[in-house]
């Protein structure tokens, strides 16, 4: 299916629509922070800490007097980031593995099968926990455990996906033609994992922001003073009742950029591939 | 007019894409006599399986939908019916069976149970009653140990097994009409023969009338009485089975007749019909075949040959065929 | 369809319509209570006196054990069991006469032996006694008569009597011991006024009142003591009316909570202190110049108001305020101008970089504490970068020895459960405490500091102690082997008809008092 | 049958074995010493080294698992250094909590969840299908602290309708029940919706509706039980992330859940309640996974005779 | 039958069935169970039988796409089966297959051109603008323009998607051409089309083909020789106007008689077989085709026929024969 039939799939789906202008929105955000922030998302003002907005700081300024918008703004390159780098890390990961043991089957499979089940049985939100403890707490650690968690997923994906394509004829064709394995999987078995792959992709970030915020809860997210929204959010929950604007504008937007990467996801497994499921 | 059964008039179903509307069906009329069986053939994406549907008013909505004529079936219009009466006819008095026998049943239910449920809805019988009855059915389409086979899943019958079944099934309500369409498509040369024979056998014993939707014009000549054939959506050419095979009158017809390889005669080559199906979005103008006919003239682009009267049970659409150019016989 | 989804929009509105009108919180009406919720930060541990030093367990045993000695709501030393005491002039004998009549919950009979027991097996190297720090001093216990109990000290000992007032130092039941072995911390025998009626790990300690209790007896039947890791939870549960004491209250939350009709707040002075250790063997830190200009550089009022939202004071001695000998030594001000001007004079006009590692979730604020810090060293051109560790990590990293140190300017805290000077000084500042063993941090060494300092402690002369202390005040303050920031207040919320309880400032409640008003 | 599932529990067993591996080594890769953190801040040397000896963390990795694994054949999962208290009685009294809060978290996200999708499916992209699909997604992009936090502040403190945390009431389970089922009613059903979207599409649907079945027996006997087959998967798979994935929810609600025990323990380096507590989990999910393949089996004839 | 180009000689692919932890073997599935054949230059050899006969498994195994269990094949004299990888390369140059599905045969991210540059690419074949003349005759030859070739699959209907597939395969230049069922998917009216196209090309390049198929009608226009296979055995072979005129082997000869023929008049006498091919998991010993054969002798469950010559290059493995020839 080319991209022209999935966006004219995609502009049907209003809420899926929906979801694009949101994520759009966001990354241009993202891309001209510097442009759009009023002031230095860093610069502290103890004591103006917690005012309400205003006409000079729009969102207010948060419980070290710095300006939320600003840090909003830069947050949103902190916070797609972090969704990015964990999907180039599940399925860098996950996709290889996913994609060896469908292609290949028999013993390899049985192997990289019983790995993905230890990971599975494995609490996810401990792994991810002990990964930022061993690694030290840091966004960067947070995103590789947030990756880490993901690989199952994606390996479970492209391992069923890979199954079909194995045995579709124009694999068979490519092995007639005298392909070798490796190219067989780089040219014709990843590129058709692509649609689900962009779906699960979609997903896994906005899913990344979630935990990347719910780490910051258990103390374990973005170091200070980085304005990643998952930590903003969790250290200003302390306000909720005294200064609402400095949890609640936070927590609004990562809903808001969630909900719409999760409109999109789903929009595009519409668009794209109605039989996917999960 | 007593023996009419089915009469289709001017049967449009078009349906709805994010590319436009396309006419599946465009104003297609027939007739269907009890106990009587007719072929509709046609290639892939001729109308001849939403022609099918739309007797049985099964049509997916959305995308598509009957949008003109109606379909008098024992002098009552199927299409102005509402849609819970009409589904009182179905499976009771018109039948369907499909194509894909592996996957026309539901792989979680015995075979019994899926038999038993037009009884129970349509006749009211209680489960033993309904029992018996599917038994018998199975035995009627030579099932070997109905008694046991009837507890059995689908996936534990093979694909000639399970065609019969879905035979027995359209048959628990001894309907007066069976759709079938290409009944024996999916299935093997020795088990076509099977399912062919049995498909004749019901038309004589029980005079359920057969319409016969295939696009192989070999199980037509064997088992049809008359023949319908349709391309683009419409109706081109209709006749006595005899006279389709021994001198078509549609350029179309002739040229699909030319094309098949034969067992019983040997060429050096086969004869084509150029060119591919149109895209049923952009219909050409006149005639839908004349791109690819190989007489076409300039009336065929300009106007669309109306389906006319050409002899004893004999219809066809086509400016050239009146002209007597068509029957080179 | 259409009715369903018209139905769904109704609720929501209605839901939405009453949470605007809802307004103030729902008080179940106060029938005669019998019983407390006391809603803590963390679970309880384990219920052995002598293993604990976490502060939610401390709480607990303090309502099922009792001491020898307590500290009474005006933070003095009192009789508890031991009914008068008495040292010899050295200092290395203390005699104690025990209360008679005194009997555990499982019928044992306190005296003297019992003493004697708890005594040994606190200084027993294979019971496990985290706190030994408290009660080493201690060479041997004798039984003179039934309710008579000799202890001799290694040394002589000021602090001594104080200690014996430590949660940890409580007395159990021999028998117990005798009885559950391993399992003792899950089925505690005390004399105290609470004993304990359920135990649901995670969820919830039910005390019932002791009703055999030698002292007062309680007016609250029963104390329940729930686990809630969350302050916002916490405070919802009093809001609620789930719970009726809580304690950690966000410091941001006291003048609101202060307004609230049904709770009444009290905030009051603790023995936390809070501080950034500077290891003094780093390159810029060794310079006392450095040190002294970190500490001009830092508004520590700014952090109190601001911050801390009045919950905490800034300090003007290594020591606090509440501990003996307390000297005023006098605090670094703020004045960034001077700070820029030390660090100049030490070589540094521009500043250098440096790391600050902190915990976040231990010290009131501490995450946010940091931030600021990091805003007020940058504007004196010091850059200093954060390093969150968690809590268990921040500790063995901070307490390696010298050689494998990384630290560099870190936040820590300390809160002894013991109100006298030594409990803080001694372990922080003196040269034999460096890690791995002891709590000099920063491996701070000023052989002035520590002659004065081990005199202070083996001085039994009150006088001499706190000319001793109140010096050693001085230098160290000069010498800032740390930024100096505040003591912490603690913020317990409880129902406004709630009264008598006690909140000391060792970060301890005692309920025993408590009863509910009309 | 049986010989079915002694088989699955055969070939669970290298699994469980690489979680033990995994979860032993990955502990003791954490930095921090357990010693130090469980003696405390005023601990001695000596004190730290003896806590050290306890845990048997002198002695070399080996060594230690060969005692772990000794233990643990003898059904013996250790005590904790902290509380003192065997490792099963730690996990025990939080099962039950984590075991409720699962399964009415889970009964709730599936009746909705299916009923939801079911309806959606039937008609796509309609009004209803649009709202729901909203609103489930709206659930699911709140952190779901957060969204505890306001349930709490709305329902508990503004309204006074719900106790706002703890255990001992039904009442109790509410709030902590629906901030849990909002990620897995959201997943069942769009999962609900997309299989019964499918399974209507589906030749044997065509032929029940050829028989002349109303509707409403074409979708509840025809459809649903197709579909279920990949809906039961997610339900299980959420069955194992819930049991110890409530880690969030379970410290908003002060719920004393096996979640919660794990990471109060990873975070204070109690070894053996983690190392028991996450093989108690995994035990379970596999369990669960056999639970599910032979509920397939009901459910699917084929799988049943292949 | 002297310039033979393969010669295939006790051919056999089983399928394990495995279950338990550890893949334990407890059957197998006889897909190919001992097929000899052999096809000479520039020659048509039909491979019919019904589904599940192990035709298309017999075209994959000499291609080595799977690996066979036993047997040999010899392209040219040279052994497939003992080649290593380097040769196996050069024996994707000598023979290619083109598949039946034209929808699931033809990567839908490929364009025209990348799907038939790829074989080039792959053997290093011709490079920039000579490889892209080589693929605009490619197209031209089996009837697509030069527009084409920037589209992508889906953009074609069956029958042209199929003469994609044929370019590719033609692409290499190979000897050996497998059809596996190249027609059937096809609409009558295009299947025509193909099939001629297929005749046009065996013309212009001298190619051998072995074409599989289940249609017998089709297999009768194009094919030299026939060989019918039944659960992995082929039972008869002869020249395709002998076969049609005197099919010796029950089976054959049920086959033949079931074909409809688009003639209302045809006179035809059916044999009608009882029952389905059974499952190729547990055989009857003997014939295999006994639970179905009308002439079933106590000989036929004891022992398996032999594919024997019976004259004029008329193989047959049937022991009805051998008793009434004898």
């Amino acid at each position: 299916m080319t991209w022209i039939a999935v966006w004219r799939q995609l502009k049907r789906n209003r809420l899926a629509l929906l979801g694009l202008v949101i994520v759009a929105f966001f990354i241009a955000v993202a891309l001209f922070a510097p442009l759009l922030a009023p002031h230095d998302p860093l610069a502290q003002s103890i004591a103006r800490a917690g005012e309400t907005p205003s006409a000079q700081h729009l969102l207010g300024r948060d419980e070290l007097g710095r300006d939320v918008l600003s840090r909003l703004i830069y947050g949103a390159r902190i916070s797609l980031t972090v969704g990015l780098i964990t999907v180039v890390i599940g399925a860098g990961i996950g996709v290889p593995l996913g994609a060896i043991s469908g292609y290949f089957g028999g013993r390899t499979d049985l192997v990289i099968q019983r790995l993905i089940d230890i990971m599975l049985a494995f609490p996810a939100m401990l792994l991810a926990i002990v990964l930022v403890s061993t690694l030290g707490v840091n966004l960067e650690n947070a995103m590789i455990a947030i990756g880490v968690v993901s690989i199952p997923v994606y390996a479970r994906l492209v391992r069923g996906t890979t199954l079909v394509l194995r045995d579709i004829e124009y694999v068979q064709a490519a092995r007639a033609i005298g392909l070798s394995n490796a190219g067989i999987i780089v040219r014709h078995i990843i590129p058709n994992l692509l649609s689900p792959l962009i779906v699960q992709s979609t997903l896994q970030i906005a899913t990344a922001i979630l935990w990347a915020a719910g780490l910051s809860f258990l103390g374990l997210g973005a170091q200070a003073p980085t304005p990643e929204w998952g930590a903003m959010l969790s250290s200003g929950r302390t306000f909720i009742r005294n200064a609402p604007h400095i949890v609640t504008f936070p927590g609004l937007t990562i809903m808001i950029t969630v909900l719409g990467l999760n409109l999109l996801g789903d929009g595009l497994r519409d668009a794209l591939d109605p039989r996917m499921k999960l | 007019m007593t023996d009419r059964l089915l009469t289709v008039n001017d049967l449009k179903t078009y349906f709805r894409t994010s590319e436009g509307v396309f006419p599946a069906v465009d104003g297609v009329s027939f007739h269907l006599d009890k106990g009587e069986t007719v072929g509709l053939v046609g290639e892939s994406g001729c109308g001849k399986s939403v022609t099918a549907l739309s007797l049985l008013g099964l049509v997916p909505d959305p995308p598509g939908r009957i949008v003109g004529g109606e379909i008098l079936f024992q002098g009552q219009d199927l299409v102005a019916l509402p849609a819970d009466e009409r589904r009182k006819i179905r499976g009771n008095k018109i039948s369907m069976i499909f194509q894909e026998p592996m996957t026309s049943l539901n792989p979680v239910y015995t075979v019994g149970m899926q038999l038993m449920e037009p009884l129970r809805f349509h006749r009211g019988l209680a489960k033993p009653e309904a029992r018996a009855r599917a038994i018998e059915a199975l035995k009627q389409v030579g099932i070997p140990a109905p008694e046991r086979r009837i507890d059995d899943y689908p996936h534990q019958l093979s694909g000639g097994m399970r065609q019969r079944v879905m035979i027995a099934m359209a048959l628990t309500c001894q309907p007066q009409l069976l759709v079938a369409d290409e009944p024996t498509t999916a299935l093997d040369v020795t088990i076509q023969a099977q399912i062919l024979e049995l498909l004749k056998s019901i038309k004589t014993t029980l005079g359920t009338a057969i319409l016969l939707i295939t696009h192989d014009l070999g199980v037509v000549a064997e088992t049809a009485q008359r023949v319908i054939v349709m391309y683009a959506g419409k109706i081109v050419e209709e006749a006595p089975v005899r006279d389709i095979f021994k001198s078509p009158f549609h350029p179309y017809t002739q040229g699909l007749l030319a094309s098949i390889p034969r067992i019983d005669a040997t060429v050096d080559r086969l004869s084509t019909i150029e060119g591919v199906v149109p895209n049923p979005l952009h219909y050409p103008a006149g005639c839908r075949f004349q791109p690819r006919c190989p007489r076409a003239a300039a009336q065929c682009v300009a106007q669309e040959p109306p389906l006319v009267a050409a002899g004893p049970g004999r219809r066809v659409a086509c400016w050239l065929a009146d002209k007597g150019v068509a029957g080179d016989e | 369809m259409k009715k369903w989804i018209a139905l769904l929009v109704v609720a929501v509105m209605f839901a939405a319509l009453a949470s605007g009108c809802g307004g103030g919180s729902s008080q179940k009406p106060a029938a005669v209570k019998d019983s407390i919720v006391v809603a803590q930060g963390t679970d309880i541990e384990d219920l052995d006196p002598h293993g604990i030093a976490s502060t939610p367990s401390a709480i607990v045993t303090e309502h099922i054990f009792d001491t020898l000695v307590t500290l009474d709501k005006d933070f003095k030393i009192v009789p508890r069991l031991a009914e008068s005491w008495q040292s010899s002039p050295d200092g290395k004998e203390w005699t104690f006469k025990l209360r008679k009549g005194v009997k555990f919950t499982d019928g044992t009979v306190f005296n003297a032996q019992v003493v004697k027991f708890n005594i040994e097996r606190l200084l027993d190297p294979k019971v496990k006694v985290l706190l030994r720090g408290y009660i080493d001093q201690v060479a041997k216990v004798e039984v003179v008569d039934e309710y008579t109990v000799k202890m001799i000290l290694k040394y002589p000992h000021a602090p001594f009597l104080a200690r014996l007032s430590s949660a940890s130092n409580a007395m159990l039941s021999p028998a117990a011991v005798a009885k559950y072995g391993a399992d003792i911390g899950r089925n505690p025998v005390g004399t105290g006024p609470y004993k304990v009626k359920e135990w649901v790990r995670g969820d919830k300690l039910v005390l019932e009142r002791n009703e055999e209790y030698w002292g007062a007896k309680p007016a609250i039947k029963t104390v329940v003591f729930k686990p809630v890791p969350d302050n916002n939870t916490r405070l919802a549960m009093l809001e609620a009316g789930d719970a009726d004491i809580i304690v950690r209250v966000p410091p941001v939350e006291y003048d609101r909570l202060s307004k609230n009709a049904n709770v009444k707040v009290v905030r009051s002075n603790s023995t936390r202190e809070i501080y950034m250790v500077m290891n003094v063997n780093n390159q810029y830190l060794k310079d006392p110049r450095v040190r002294q200009a970190l500490n001009y550089a830092v508004n520590k009022e700014e952090i109190v108001n601001g911050i801390l939202k009045g919950a905490g004071k800034a300090v003007d001695s290594p020591l606090l305020q509440e501990m003996f000998p307390y000297k005023k030594v006098g605090a670094y001000e703020f004045n960034p101008t001077k700070a820029k001007q030390l660090l100049a004079e030490a070589g540094y006009p521009n500043g250098f970089k440096l790391t600050i590692h902190h915990p976040v979730g231990r010290y009131l604020e501490d995450k946010r504490l940091v931030e600021a810090i990091q805003g007020y060293l940058k504007n004196v051109g010091i850059d200093a970068e954060l390093k969150t560790m968690e809590w268990a990590a921040y500790l063995t990293f901070v307490r390696k020895p010298a050689d494998q140190a990384e630290t560099q300017l870190f936040l820590m805290g300390w809160g002894p459960w013991i109100l006298d000077g030594d409990q803080m000084l001694y372990p922080l500042f003196v040269s034999g405490e460096f890690p791995p063993g002891g709590n000099n941090y920063g491996f701070y060494k000023n052989d002035e500091v520590d002659a004065l300092l081990k005199k202070g402690t083996s001085t039994t002369v009150e006088k001499d102690r706190a000319d001793a202390y109140g010096k050693a005040q001085e230098l160290i303050m000069k010498d800032a082997p740390w930024i100096f920031l505040h003591s912490e207040m603690q913020i317990v919320a409880m129902k406004k008809n709630l009264d008598g309880v006690v909140v000391l400032p060792i970060e301890q409640l005692r309920l025993a008092g408590a009863k509910w008003a009309q | 049958m049986g010989v079915y599932i002694a088989k699955r529990l055969l070939m669970s067993i290298p699994v469980l074995l690489g979680v033990i591996i995994l979860v032993f080594l990955m502990v003791r890769m954490v930095p921090g010493d357990p010693a130090v953190v469980m003696a405390g801040e005023q601990a001695t040397a000596e004190q730290v080294d003896a806590i050290r000896a306890e845990l048997h963390l002198d002695k070399p990795l080996p060594v230690q698992f060969g005692l772990f694994m000794h233990d643990l054949a003898k059904g013996d999962l250790g005590r904790s250094p902290r509380t003192h208290a065997p490792v099963s009685e730690e996990i025990g009294a939080r099962l039950g909590n984590s075991v409720v809060l699962m399964f009415t978290s889970l009964l709730l996200a599936t009746v909705i969840g299916v009923a939801t999708g079911v309806i959606s499916a039937v008609k796509p992209y309609s009004l209803f299908d649009s709202l729901a699909m909203l609103v489930s997604l709206i659930g699911v992009s709140m952190p779901v602290f957060w969204l505890g936090l306001m349930f709490i502040l709305l329902f508990s403190v503004q309204l006074g309708l719900l106790p706002a945390a703890g255990t001992g009431t039904w009442l109790h389970l509410v709030l902590p029940t629906v901030c849990l089922a909002t990620v897995p009613l959201a997943m069942i059903s769009r999962m609900t919706r997309s299989c019964v979207l499918e399974v209507m599409g589906q030749d044997y649907i065509r032929t029940a509706r050829a028989k002349g079945l109303p509707e409403r027996v074409v979708i509840a006997v025809h459809a649903l039980k197709n579909a279920f087959i990949p809906i039961i998967t997610v339900v299980g798979l959420q069955m194992g992330n819930l049991l110890g994935g409530a880690v969030l929810t379970e410290n908003v609600f002060a719920w004393p859940g096996l979640g919660r025990l794990m990471v109060d323990s990873i975070l204070a380096r109690d070894y053996p309640v983690v190392q028991g507590t996450v093989l108690f989990i995994a035990v379970c999910f596999v369990f669960i996974n056999i639970l599910i393949d032979v509920l397939y089996v009901y459910l699917d004839a084929r799988v049943r005779f292949d | 039958m002297s310039d033979v180009l393969l010669a295939v000689t006790g051919l056999k692919k089983y399928f394990p069935l495995k279950k338990g932890l550890l893949g334990k073997t407890y059957g197998h599935v006889k897909a190919v169970d001992g097929v000899s054949f052999a096809v000479a230059k520039g020659e048509t050899l039909g491979i019919v039988g019904e589904s599940g006969c192990g035709k298309s498994t017999t075209a994959r195994v000499i291609l080595r796409l799977i690996e066979p269990t036993a047997g040999e094949a010899l392209l040219g004299g040279r052994d497939i089966f003992a080649m290593d990888a380097r040769e196996l390369r050069q024996l994707r140059r000598r023979m290619q297959i083109v598949f039946q599905d034209p929808f699931a045969s033809l990567d839908p991210r490929m364009t025209v051109a990348d799907i038939v540059a790829e074989p080039l690419r792959v053997h290093g074949i011709a490079a920039g603008t000579e490889r892209r003349e080589l693929i605009r005759d490619l197209l031209r030859t089996v009837g697509l323009s030069d527009a084409h070739m920037g589209r992508h699959p889906h953009e074609f209907s069956g029958g042209q998607r199929q003469r994609i597939g044929i370019a590719r395969a033609l692409s290499v230049k190979p000897e050996l051409l497998f059809l596996d069922e190249p027609v059937s998917a096809l609409d009558v009216s295009i299947q025509s089309q193909i099939v001629n196209l297929f005749q046009d090309l065996q013309q212009r390049y001298g190619l051998t083909y072995i074409f599989i198929a289940h249609d017998l009608a089709v297999v009768k226009h194009i094919c030299d020789r026939i060989a019918v296979m039944y659960l992995g055995r082929v039972v008869e072979t002869a020249a395709t106007a002998e076969l049609f005129t005197r099919p010796l082997h029950p089976y054959t000869q049920a086959l033949l008689s079931a074909i409809p023929v688009p003639d209302p008049d045809a006179a035809q006498e059916r044999i009608l077989l009882a029952g389905d091919v059974p499952n190729p998991v547990d055989l009857p010993p003997g014939c295999r085709f006994q639970t179905r054969c009308r002439f079933k002798l106590p000989v036929c469950a004891a022992a398996e026929p032999e594919l024997t010559d019976v004259g004029n290059g008329h193989c047959l493995a049937c022991h009805l024969h051998r008793v009434s020839s004898n």
